[in-house]
C-alpha cells in the first residue's frame, strides 16, 4: 500500500513540473458544435490565422470545443488554465457559457477575451476584471437599429426572436432603447432553432401591421421567420440582426432576404466603405485572407481575430513586467489590454477603459440592405 | 480481501486526486456527481427493468429549485434541498403513477417528452433566467463557513456519492430491495407475497429522481450558475450510457460508467479533432457505438469484467436466534377455501364454468383434468391474479371474490408457479426471504441506514429453517438457477412457506420431475399436512396425488366434472372418458 | 417401399440445468403417420418444438436426407417441414382468409404461384372454413381455429406435418372430424408426426407409435400393439410408472 | 384572432401535422414488427433533407459514404456469422446482396451529379440513397439484439440516434439547407392562400397512406409484415423470417422518412439535428394510438401538428413546452383505458 501511495505522489509531482516552457500559451474555447456551431465554427477558423510570433515569442494554440454546453466550457477553461497553463483565454462563444467560466476566470486571474457579447465586463466588478469583449455590446446593436429606425420613421415594431440567449439578449438591448425612443414593440414571439414552421409566429407579429419586424437570430435560423414573413405578403421593412451575418444566411434566404435591412460589422461591406474609415485598411486584410481559406467573409470570424489583435498589440507591453507562464505575465497582460487605445481590427476599432473592456463604439457598427443576395452599405456613424 | 483492498486502494486514489491540478479536481468531481446520478439509474434499469432519458431534467429541477430560492429569496441552501426533493418526488409520483402501469416503454417514452418539456420551461421562463440562466447563485455554507474551494467540494461530492453507495447497497439488501430485485421474476411472483409491483417500481423510480435531485443541488452549488444546457435530454441519454457501457447490473458498474464516460469524452475531445478535419462533438458517435457493441456483447458492461474476477461476496450468517410471529393455523375440518359457482369468461369464451367446491383446514386437495381444461385458470382466480367473471369466493369466513393477489397473500394464501419463478441470480436463501414480505414491516428508511438488521436476522433465520424443513438446508447458499428443477420447485414451496401460509397453492409441481423427485416432493407434502397445513394442488399427473390427496376434484371444459376420494375418482368412467379419451 | 423422411437421433433439450428431452430417437417414413404419446410434461411439446427448430436442441436432425440441425425455422418450412404447434398461433387480428394466404408465405417466395388453387383444397376439406373466409381468426371457435391452423400448414404445402395435441380442449364431435381429416391427409401424401394425450385416438389413426416418459423415449411400436399394450393404457391413468 | 388567421393557423398545422403523421405510421409499423422504438427515424427525415440539398449543389453527398460504410461493416458481420455457423457456402451470394446494391447506388449518385438533374430525378435518387440506410442499421444494430427486451432495443435505439446524428455533422456539417420548392404555384381558396410546397405535402402523404394501407391489406409480404407484428412465433411457423420482417420495416420507415424530410425541405431550414424533434413529434402521435393503431395515431399526429400551430400563435415561446407536455395527459388517458399491462420477461 505505502509504494502505491508513493507512487502516487511521485507521478503527481511529475505532472506539476512538466507544464513550465516560455512560449505564450493562448487557450481557445468556442463552440464549434451544438446549437451555435455556425458562429464556433468561423471563430476557430479565424484562430487558424492569428500570428505565430508575437514580439519574439513562439505562440502555441491550445483549441477546445464545449459543444455550447455550459458544463464542458468550465471543463475546458480549467483544464486551459490547470494543465496548458494559457497566459490569455479567447472565448467562450455563447453568453451562458462565457457566464459559466465567469467565476473559474476570475479566481485563477487569467485575462479572457470573450466572444460573446451577453456580459458588459469592466474594472470595478471584481468578479469581471479579467475578461475583455470582442464583439460590440448589444447596447451597440440597439443604437444602430433604433438609429435607422427612426430615420425610417418607423413607429412600431414587432420583434420575432429565436428562443436562445442570442435572441434574448437582443430583444432585451432592443426593448430599453426603443422604449426610449417611442418606438412601440407590439409583440415578442419566440421560435425554435429547429422548428419546422414559423407561420404562427409570423401571423401574431403581422398584426396590428407594424411598420417593421426585428428578427433576433443568429446564424441561418433568421431565414425561417423572415420566408415566412414573405410568403404572408408582409409589405414592411424587416430587420435582421447582426448574428445572421454570414453567407450561409443569405444562401438559405435566398430570394425572400432582398430588401431587407441588417446589422452588421463593417467588414461585411468593408470595400463599399469611404477611405478615410479608419478601419477599412486592416478589415480588407481580413477578408482577403480569410476568404481565401474559407469561403465567404463572416463576422464571428472577425471576432475571434479581432481578439488575437488585442492580445498581439499587447503582448510587448506585458513582456516588459513579466515572462509568459507567470502569474505576473497575464496581469501585466490584463493590464495592457485594459489600455488598449484606437487599435484598429477587422471591421471595427478598440479603445477600453477601466469602465468599458469592450471598447467598440458606432465604428465598429453599420447597416447593410441586402440586395441580389449581397450586403449593401446602407448607413453607417460619422467618422 | 481483495475486494475490501481494492476498495481501500479506491478510497485512496480519490483521496490523493486533489493532489493534481485543478483540472483533475473538476473531472473528478464531475465522476462523482454523474456517478450519483448513475446509481440510481442502476437500481431503476438494471435492477427494475426500467429505465429513464430524464435524469438530468430532475437534476434541473433541483438544480433550478435551489438557484432560484437561493439568488431570489435568499433561502439557506439546506432548505432548498428539502423542497428540492419534495418537488422531485411529486413529479417522480406523477410519472410514475402515469406510465407504471403500461408496458415498460412507456415510462422512458414519458420521460424524454418531459425532459424536453422541461429544457425548453427553464430556457423560455424569464423568472428562470432564460437560456442566458442563472449566475452568482450562492455557495454551500457549513457551519457559517462558505464552501467554495473547489478541492472541499470535490470530498464533499465524494463524500455524498459514497454515502449513496452505501444507501443503495443497503436498500438492495433489505425487504423491499428484495421484492424490487424479484421484480424481474414478473410482477405476479411479487404481488403473490404481498407486494405491490407498481408501488415498487414507483419506489425505485422516485429513489433514483431523488438521487438525480441530490446531483443536481450539488452541481448548482458547484458551479454556482444554472443555465438549461446540461439539463438537456442528450445529457439525460448520457447518464444511460453511462450505466450500459459501465454495468449496469451492479452498482460499482454506475462508478465504473460515469469515470469512463467522463475521461473518454475529454480524451475524446481531444483527440478526435485530429483525426477528422471538422471540429464536433463527435465523441457521441463513439459513445453511440460503444453502447450498441456493449449491448450486444457485453450485457454485464465493463464492470462485469472486474466483478468476474473478484471472489464471491462472503454470505451473511444465519444466526438462529429470534424468530418472526406465527400465524394460528385453524382448526381440522373447518372450512378453508369454498368455491361458490365461480365463472370466468374470455369475451365469448368461458373458460370456468360454474365451478364449486370446497376445501378444509388441514386437508391437501387435488384440482385435476387433461390439458386445457381450466384448472390453471381456476387456480388464478383463487389467487386473485385474475378477476372473476361471476360467483364467489371464500377465505375462512371472509368473501375475496373482489379482491387483488396483493390483499389476498396477506390472509394467509400463498402460492408456487406452474413455470418455477426464482431469481437465477440470488442465492437459494435470497430467494425464500421473498417469502417473508408481509411478515416484517422494515421501511426504506431504516432498510437504507442500516436500521433493520435485527429483523433481517429474524427473516434470514426464518428462511434457513424453511429450508431446513423442506431439506435443502445444504443448497442456501448456491445461486437459485444452479439447482435442478425438483429442488427449485422445492424451493418455491419453501418461499411460499416462509410467507406462513394457511392455505398453500401448488400450481402443477410434478410437472418435469424424475421419478424420485415426485417420491420426495410428495413425502414432503404429507409431512406438512401433518404439521397442519393445508394445500390445494393442480396437476394432471393422477399417478402423483393418488396416495397424496384427500380428495379430488376433476375438470374438464371448465366444469366440475367429478369430485370425491382419490380410489373413486380412478374408476369413475366419466374422468376415464376424459383422460383416455376415444373415438 | 418406404422411404426415410424425418431421423432424430439421440435428441437433447435442456431449460437451464434441466434435461427436457434426453437422448429422444425416431423416425418417420414417408407417407405414414406416427404418433407420440406420453403424459403431460414428458417432454412431447418440447420434443417437437426441438425438431422444429423453436428450442434449441443437440443431437442429430435429419429431414429428407439433410441435416438441418443448424438451420432456421423459416428454412425448414421452405423445405417442407411444418409444425402445428399446441398454442395454434394463429393471427388472431387478420381475416381467414389471410391466414390461409399466409400459410403459403413461403410457396409464394419459391415463386409458387398456386395459392388460389390451394386455398380451394383447404376449403374442400374444411368447408366451415370457407363460410368464414371473411372474418377474423380471433372470433372463431376452438374446433374452427384447429381446422384454421391445420389448414394454414397445409396451404404451405408440408411434407411433414407435425401436430401438437390437434384434440386439445375440443369436445368430442369435433375431435373425431377432425382426426378423421388427418387420417385421410395421409392419402394426399403428407406424413404426419401426431403428439396425442388422447392416446386411444392417436394410436388408432397412427401407424406406428412411441411412448415418451420423463423426456425419454419408454416404448415403442406399431401402433396396433402399443393400443393393446396394458402398460399404455395403465400408464395413462398413473399405475404405470416407470 | 379573425377567421383567415385561424384558417391559416389550420393548414399550417396540417402541414406540419401530415409529416408527423406519415412518421407516426413508420414509428408504429416498426414497433409493431420488430419491437424497437425507432427513435432515429428522425434521422432520416434530415439525411432526405440534406442528401436532396447536397445533390443540387452537385456535391457528393455524405450519405453516400454512410451507405457505403454501413455496408463494409455489414458484410464484416455477416462473414463472421457465416464463418462461425458453418455456412461458407453461403457467403458469396450474402455478401453480393449486401455489397452490390450500395456500390451501384454510389456509382449511380456519382454519375448523375455532373448532369444536374430535375428536381424529381433528384428526389428519387435521395429515396435511393436513403431508403438503403435503413435496412442496413437494422442489420448492424438491432438484428445481433432480436432476441433483447424492448427496453434493451429502446436504449440501443438511443445509441443508434446518437452516432446517426453525429455522423450528420460530420457529413453535412454544421450549416441548415433550404431547397427549392417543387412548385411555386399558390391556390387562393377565398382569403386563404395554400402554397404549393404543402399541397405536395398533403397530395404525397395522402398518396403514401393510400399506398401504405394497399401494401398492408393487399399484398402478401405487407400482411406477413402484419403477421410478424400481431404474433412472431406465429409468422416464423409459416417461414415468415423475422430478420426479413424488420429488414423491410426499417426499409419503409426510412423510405418514409427520406421522402418527408424531401418534401419539408423546402418549408424550412432543416440542419443536420432537425429530424430528432420532428421525429418525436411523429411519436406522440405515435402513442397517442398506444403505438398500435393507425387511424388514432394518425389522427394524434395531426392533433400534435395543429396543436404545435396554435400554440405559436398564442404562446410561441411555450409552444414545445405545451406539445410536449400534451404527453401526459395522454399517457394518463391511455393509462386508465389500458386494463391491467404486465410486461413478463
Amino acid at each position: 500500500m505505502k509504494q502505491v501511495i508513493t507512487g502516487i505522489c511521485l507521478a503527481a509531482s511529475m505532472a506539476m513540473v512538466t507544464a513550465a516552457q516560455a512560449d505564450i500559451t493562448i487557450g481557445v474555447n468556442v463552440s464549434s458544435t451544438g446549437p451555435a456551431a455556425s458562429l464556433g465554427m468561423a471563430e476557430k477558423n479565424a484562430i487558424s490565422l492569428g500570428p505565430t510570433v508575437i514580439a519574439g515569442q513562439k505562440v502555441k494554440y491550445v483549441i477546445y470545443d464545449d459543444a455550447t454546453d455550459t458544463t464542458n466550457a468550465v471543463q475546458n477553461v480549467k483544464r486551459l488554465i490547470s494543465e496548458a497553463k494559457v497566459d490569455v483565454i479567447v472565448g467562450p462563444t455563447t453568453s451562458p457559457t462565457s457566464k459559466a467560466v465567469t467565476d473559474t476566470v476570475a479566481e485563477s486571474k487569467t485575462p479572457m477575451i470573450q466572444l460573446s457579447p451577453g456580459i458588459t465586463a469592466s474594472s470595478d466588478d471584481p468578479k469581471r476584471r479579467w475578461i475583455f469583449n470582442a464583439p460590440p455590446a448589444d447596447a451597440v446593436y440597439a443604437d444602430a437599429l433604433i438609429k435607422h429606425m427612426v430615420k425610417k420613421g418607423i413607429k412600431t415594431v414587432s420583434v420575432i426572436a429565436v428562443d436562445d440567449a442570442y435572441g434574448e439578449n437582443c430583444t432585451v438591448a432592443y426593448r430599453k432603447l426603443a422604449d426610449q425612443k417611442g418606438i412601440k414593440t407590439l409583440t415578442v414571439e419566440k421560435y425554435k432553432r429547429a422548428d419546422t414552421s414559423a407561420t404562427a409566429q409570423v401571423l401574431k407579429a403581422m398584426q396590428g401591421n407594424p411598420d417593421a419586424v426585428y428578427i433576433a437570430s443568429s446564424g441561418t435560423p433568421g431565414a425561417l421567420p423572415h420566408v415566412a414573413l414573405i410568403e404572408r405578403g408582409y409589405k414592411g421593412k424587416i430587420y435582421q440582426s447582426g448574428g445572421s451575418a454570414n453567407a450561409e444566411f443569405l444562401r438559405v434566404g435566398g430570394k425572400a432576404l432582398e430588401g431587407s435591412f441588417m446589422l452588421g460589422s463593417p467588414l461585411l461591406a468593408a470595400e463599399q466603405f469611404p477611405d478615410k474609415y479608419p478601419a477599412k485598411k486592416e478589415s480588407l486584410e481580413f477578408v482577403k485572407l480569410y476568404e481565401a481559406r474559407f469561403g465567404a467573409r463572416n463576422f464571428f470570424a472577425s471576432l475571434s481575430w479581432n481578439a488575437l489583435k488585442i492580445v498581439e498589440a499587447a503582448v510587448p507591453k506585458a513582456l516588459k513586467v513579466a515572462k509568459p507562464g507567470t502569474e505576473q505575465f497575464r496581469a501585466a497582460l490584463r493590464d495592457a489590454i485594459e489600455g488598449t487605445k484606437g487599435l484598429k481590427g477587422a471591421g471595427t476599432v478598440f479603445t477600453m477603459t477601466k469602465s468599458d473592456h469592450t471598447g467598440i463604439n458606432q465604428l465598429g457598427m453599420c447597416v447593410l440592405k441586402i440586395e441580389n443576395g449581397k450586403w449593401k452599405l446602407e448607413d453607417h456613424a460619422e467618422f | 480481501m481483495i475486494r475490501r483492498g481494492g476498495f481501500m486502494l479506491f478510497l485512496t486514489l480519490l483521496a490523493l486526486l486533489p493532489l493534481f491540478s485543478s483540472y483533475y479536481i473538476t473531472m473528478g468531481s464531475y465522476i462523482g456527481l454523474y456517478s450519483i446520478v448513475s446509481l440510481g439509474l442502476v437500481l431503476l434499469t438494471g435492477v427494475a427493468r426500467l429505465t429513464s432519458f430524464g435524469q438530468a431534467a430532475f437534476m434541473g429541477v433541483a438544480a433550478y429549485t435551489t438557484a432560484i430560492l437561493t439568488v431570489k429569496f435568499g433561502c439557506s441552501p439546506w432548505l432548498t434541498l428539502l423542497i428540492a426533493m419534495a418537488l422531485t418526488t411529486a413529479i417522480a409520483f406523477l410519472l410514475g403513477a402515469i406510465t407504471l402501469r403500461m408496458g415498460g416503454h412507456y415510462l422512458p417514452l414519458a420521460t424524454i417528452a418531459w425532459g424536453i418539456s422541461l429544457y425548453f420551461l427553464f430556457g423560455t421562463v424569464p423568472a428562470l433566467g432564460g437560456s442566458t440562466g442563472i449566475s452568482d447563485v450562492s455557495a454551500l455554507t457549513f457551519f457559517g463557513r462558505e464552501l467554495r474551494d473547489e478541492k472541499l467540494f470535490y470530498y464533499l461530492i465524494w463524500i455524498v456519492c459514497l454515502a449513496t453507495l452505501w444507501v443503495s447497497t443497503n436498500l438492495l439488501d433489505s425487504r423491499e430491495g428484495r421484492a424490487i430485485r424479484a421484480l424481474r421474476g414478473g410482477v405476479s411472483m411479487v404481488e403473490s407475497f404481498g407486494a405491490s409491483g407498481h408501488r415498487l417500481k414507483n419506489i425505485v423510480f422516485i429513489y433514483s429522481a431523488l438521487l438525480a435531485c441530490l446531483a443536481g443541488w450539488l452541481y448548482a452549488h458547484m458551479m454556482r450558475f444554472v443555465n438549461p444546457s446540461p439539463f438537456g435530454l442528450s445529457q439525460g441519454i448520457e447518464f444511460l450510457f453511462m450505466i450500459v457501457i459501465g454495468g449496469p447490473f451492479s452498482l460499482w458498474g454506475a462508478i465504473a460508467g460515469a469515470a469512463v464516460i467522463t475521461l473518454l469524452k475529454t480524451l475524446l475531445q481531444g483527440i478526435l479533432p485530429k483525426l477528422i478535419s471538422q471540429t464536433g462533438n463527435f465523441e457521441i458517435i463513439v459513445f453511440g457505438i460503444m453502447t450498441v457493441m456493449v449491448l450486444q456483447w457485453l450485457k454485464g458492461g465493463i464492470w462485469s469484467l472486474v466483478e468476474h474476477r473478484l471472489p464471491p461476496k462472503p454470505a451473511k450468517p444465519v444466526n438462529d436466534t429470534s424468530s418472526l410471529a406465527q400465524r394460528v393455523q385453524p382448526a381440522r375440518r373447518e372450512s378453508l377455501l369454498k368455491v361458490d359457482g365461480v365463472t370466468k369468461a374470455y369475451g365469448g369464451l368461458l373458460a370456468v364454468k360454474k365451478m364449486s367446491f370446497e376445501l378444509s383446514a388441514g386437508e391437501i386437495v387435488g384440482l385435476i383434468g387433461p390439458n386445457g381444461a381450466g384448472k390453471s385458470t381456476m387456480f388464478n382466480l383463487i389467487s386473485g391474479e385474475l378477476p372473476l367473471t361471476s360467483g364467489k369466493i371464500h377465505f375462512g369466513t371472509e368473501n375475496i371474490s373482489s379482491l387483488r393477489s396483493p390483499q389476498i397473500a396477506r390472509r394467509g394464501l400463498s402460492r408456487t408457479f406452474q413455470h418455477v419463478r426464482l431469481i437465477p441470480g440470488m442465492t437459494v436463501l435470497e430467494n425464500v426471504m421473498i417469502g417473508s414480505y408481509l411478515r416484517t414491516r422494515d421501511g426504506l428508511l431504516a432498510a437504507g441506514l442500516r436500521l433493520n438488521q435485527a429483523t433481517e436476522n429474524q427473516v434470514r433465520a426464518e428462511a434457513a429453517r424453511q429450508l431446513r424443513r423442506v431439506g435443502l438446508a445444504d443448497s442456501m447458499l448456491i445461486h437459485a438457477g444452479n439447482l435442478s428443477l425438483g429442488k427449485q420447485r422445492i424451493v418455491e414451496i419453501a418461499r411460499a412457506l416462509c410467507a406462513d401460509p394457511l392455505l398453500l397453492l401448488l400450481d402443477e409441481p410434478a410437472a418435469g420431475l424424475r421419478y424420485l423427485e415426485k417420491q420426495e416432493l410428495a413425502t414432503l407434502l404429507s409431512e406438512l399436512r401433518e404439521q397442519g397445513l393445508s394445500v390445494l394442488i393442480v396437476e394432471h399427473d393422477m399417478e402423483f396425488l393418488m396416495n397424496l390427496v384427500d380428495r379430488i376434484v376433476v375438470m374438464e371444459f371448465g366444469e366440475k366434472l367429478a369430485e370425491g376420494l382419490p380410489c373413486d375418482i380412478r374408476s369413475n368412467p366419466a374422468v376415464l372418458e376424459a383422460y383416455l379419451g376415444g373415438v | 417401399m418406404t422411404q426415410r423422411l424425418l431421423t432424430v437421433r439421440d435428441l437433447n433439450v435442456r431449460y437451464g440445468k434441466v434435461e427436457a428431452v434426453y437422448k429422444a430417437s425416431l423416425t418417420v417414413d414417408r407417407g405414414t403417420i406416427v404418433s407420440v404419446i406420453g403424459p403431460n410434461g414428458a417432454g412431447k411439446s418440447t420434443l417437437l418444438n426441438a425438431i422444429m427448430g423453436v428450442q434449441p436442441s443437440r443431437g442429430c436432425v435429419e429431414f429428407c436426407g439433410s441435416d438441418i440441425g443448424r438451420v432456421s425455422i423459416e428454412r425448414r418450412v421452405a423445405m417442407g417441414l411444418c409444425l402445428v404447434p399446441e398454442t395454434r398461433e394463429l393471427f388472431a387480428q387478420m381475416t381467414v382468409e389471410d391466414n390461409l394466404e399466409l400459410g403459403a408465405f413461403t410457396c409464394h417466395r419459391r415463386g409458387d404461384k398456386g395459392i388460389r388453387e390451394n386455398m380451394k383444397g383447404v376449403y374442400s376439406l374444411f368447408p366451415r372454413l370457407e363460410q368464414r373466409r371473411t372474418q377474423f381468426a380471433g372470433s372463431l371457435s376452438g374446433g374452427e381455429r384447429q381446422m384454421l391452423a391445420l389448414g394454414r400448414a397445409l396451404m404451405s404445402r408440408p411434407t411433414l406435418l407435425m401436430l401438437d395435441e390437434p384434440s386439445l380442449g375440443l369436445a368430442p364431435l369435433i375431435v373425431k372430424e377432425i382426426l378423421h381429416t388427418i387420417s385421410d391427409l395421409r392419402s394426399t401424401g403428407v406424413s404426419i408426426l401426431l403428439i396425442e394425450q388422447n392416446a386411444r385416438a392417436a394410436l388408432q389413426i397412427s401407424d406406428y407409435g412411441y411412448v415418451l416418459e420423463n423426456g425419454e423415449i419408454a416404448l415403442e411400436g406399431a401402433s396396433a400393439d402399443l393400443a393393446g399394450n396394458p402398460r399404455v393404457i395403465e400408464s395413462y391413468l398413473g399405475m404405470g410408472g416407470v | 384572432m379573425d377567421l383567415q388567421t385561424v384558417l391559416i393557423l389550420a393548414q399550417d398545422g396540417l402541414t406540419n401535422g401530415a409529416i408527423y403523421l406519415l412518421l407516426a405510421v413508420a414509428l408504429i409499423l416498426v414497433f409493431g414488427v420488430t419491437r424497437i422504438v425507432l427513435i432515429p427515424q428522425g434521422e432520416f427525415v434530415s439525411y432526405g433533407a440534406l442528401t436532396l440539398a447536397s445533390l443540387q449543389l452537385g456535391v457528393m453527398p455524405g450519405t453516400v459514404w454512410l451507405l457505403l460504410i454501413m455496408a463494409s461493416i455489414a458484410a464484416v458481420m455477416e462473414t463472421f456469422r457465416l464463418v462461425s455457423s458453418e455456412a461458407v457456402r453461403q457467403l458469396p451470394v450474402t455478401l453480393a446482396t449486401i455489397l452490390i446494391p450500395p456500390a451501384a447506388i454510389a456509382l449511380l449518385a456519382k454519375m448523375c451529379i455532373p448532369l444536374h438533374l430535375a428536381l424529381g430525378w433528384q428526389v428519387l435518387l435521395t429515396m435511393l440513397i436513403v431508403t438503403p440506410i435503413g435496412p442496413l442499421v437494422y442489420r448492424v444494430a438491432f438484428r445481433p439484439l432480436a432476441d433483447a427486451t424492448v427496453l434493451v432495443l429502446l436504449i440501443a435505439a438511443v445509441a443508434v440516434h446518437f452516432v446517426l446524428v453525429g455522423l450528420g455533422l460530420l457529413f453535412f456539417g454544421a450549416e441548415g439547407v433550404r431547397t427549392p420548392p417543387f412548385s411555386d404555384a399558390h391556390l387562393t381558396l377565398g382569403t386563404l392562400s395554400v402554397s404549393g410546397q404543402s399541397l405536395w405535402v398533403y397530395a404525397a402523404s395522402f398518396i403514401l397512406i393510400s399506398l401504405l394501407a394497399w401494401f398492408f391489406s393487399r399484398t402478401l409480404y405487407g400482411k406477413a409484415l402484419r403477421a410478424v407484428a400481431f404474433n412472431r412465433n406465429g409468422a416464423r411457423l409459416v417461414g415468415i423470417s423475422p430478420h426479413l420482417a424488420g429488414t423491410y420495416s426499417f426499409a419503409l420507415a426510412a423510405a418514409i422518412g427520406c421522402l418527408s424530410g424531401v418534401m419539408i425541405a423546402p418549408i424550412t431550414t432543416v440542419y443536420y439535428d432537425s429530424g430528432f424533434l420532428i421525429g418525436l413529434k411523429g411519436f406522440i402521435g405515435a402513442i397517442v394510438g398506444g403505438m398500435a393503431s393507425y387511424p388514432i395515431a394518425a389522427a394524434g399526429a395531426l392533433m400534435v401538428g395543429i396543436l404545435e400551430s396554435y400554440s405559436s400563435f398564442w404562446l410561441s415561446g411555450y409552444k414545445d413546452v405545451i406539445v410536449f407536455a400534451a404527453i401526459i395527459p395522454i399517457l394518463l388517458w391511455r393509462s386508465l383505458m389500458s386494463v391491467h399491462y404486465e410486461e413478463e420477461e
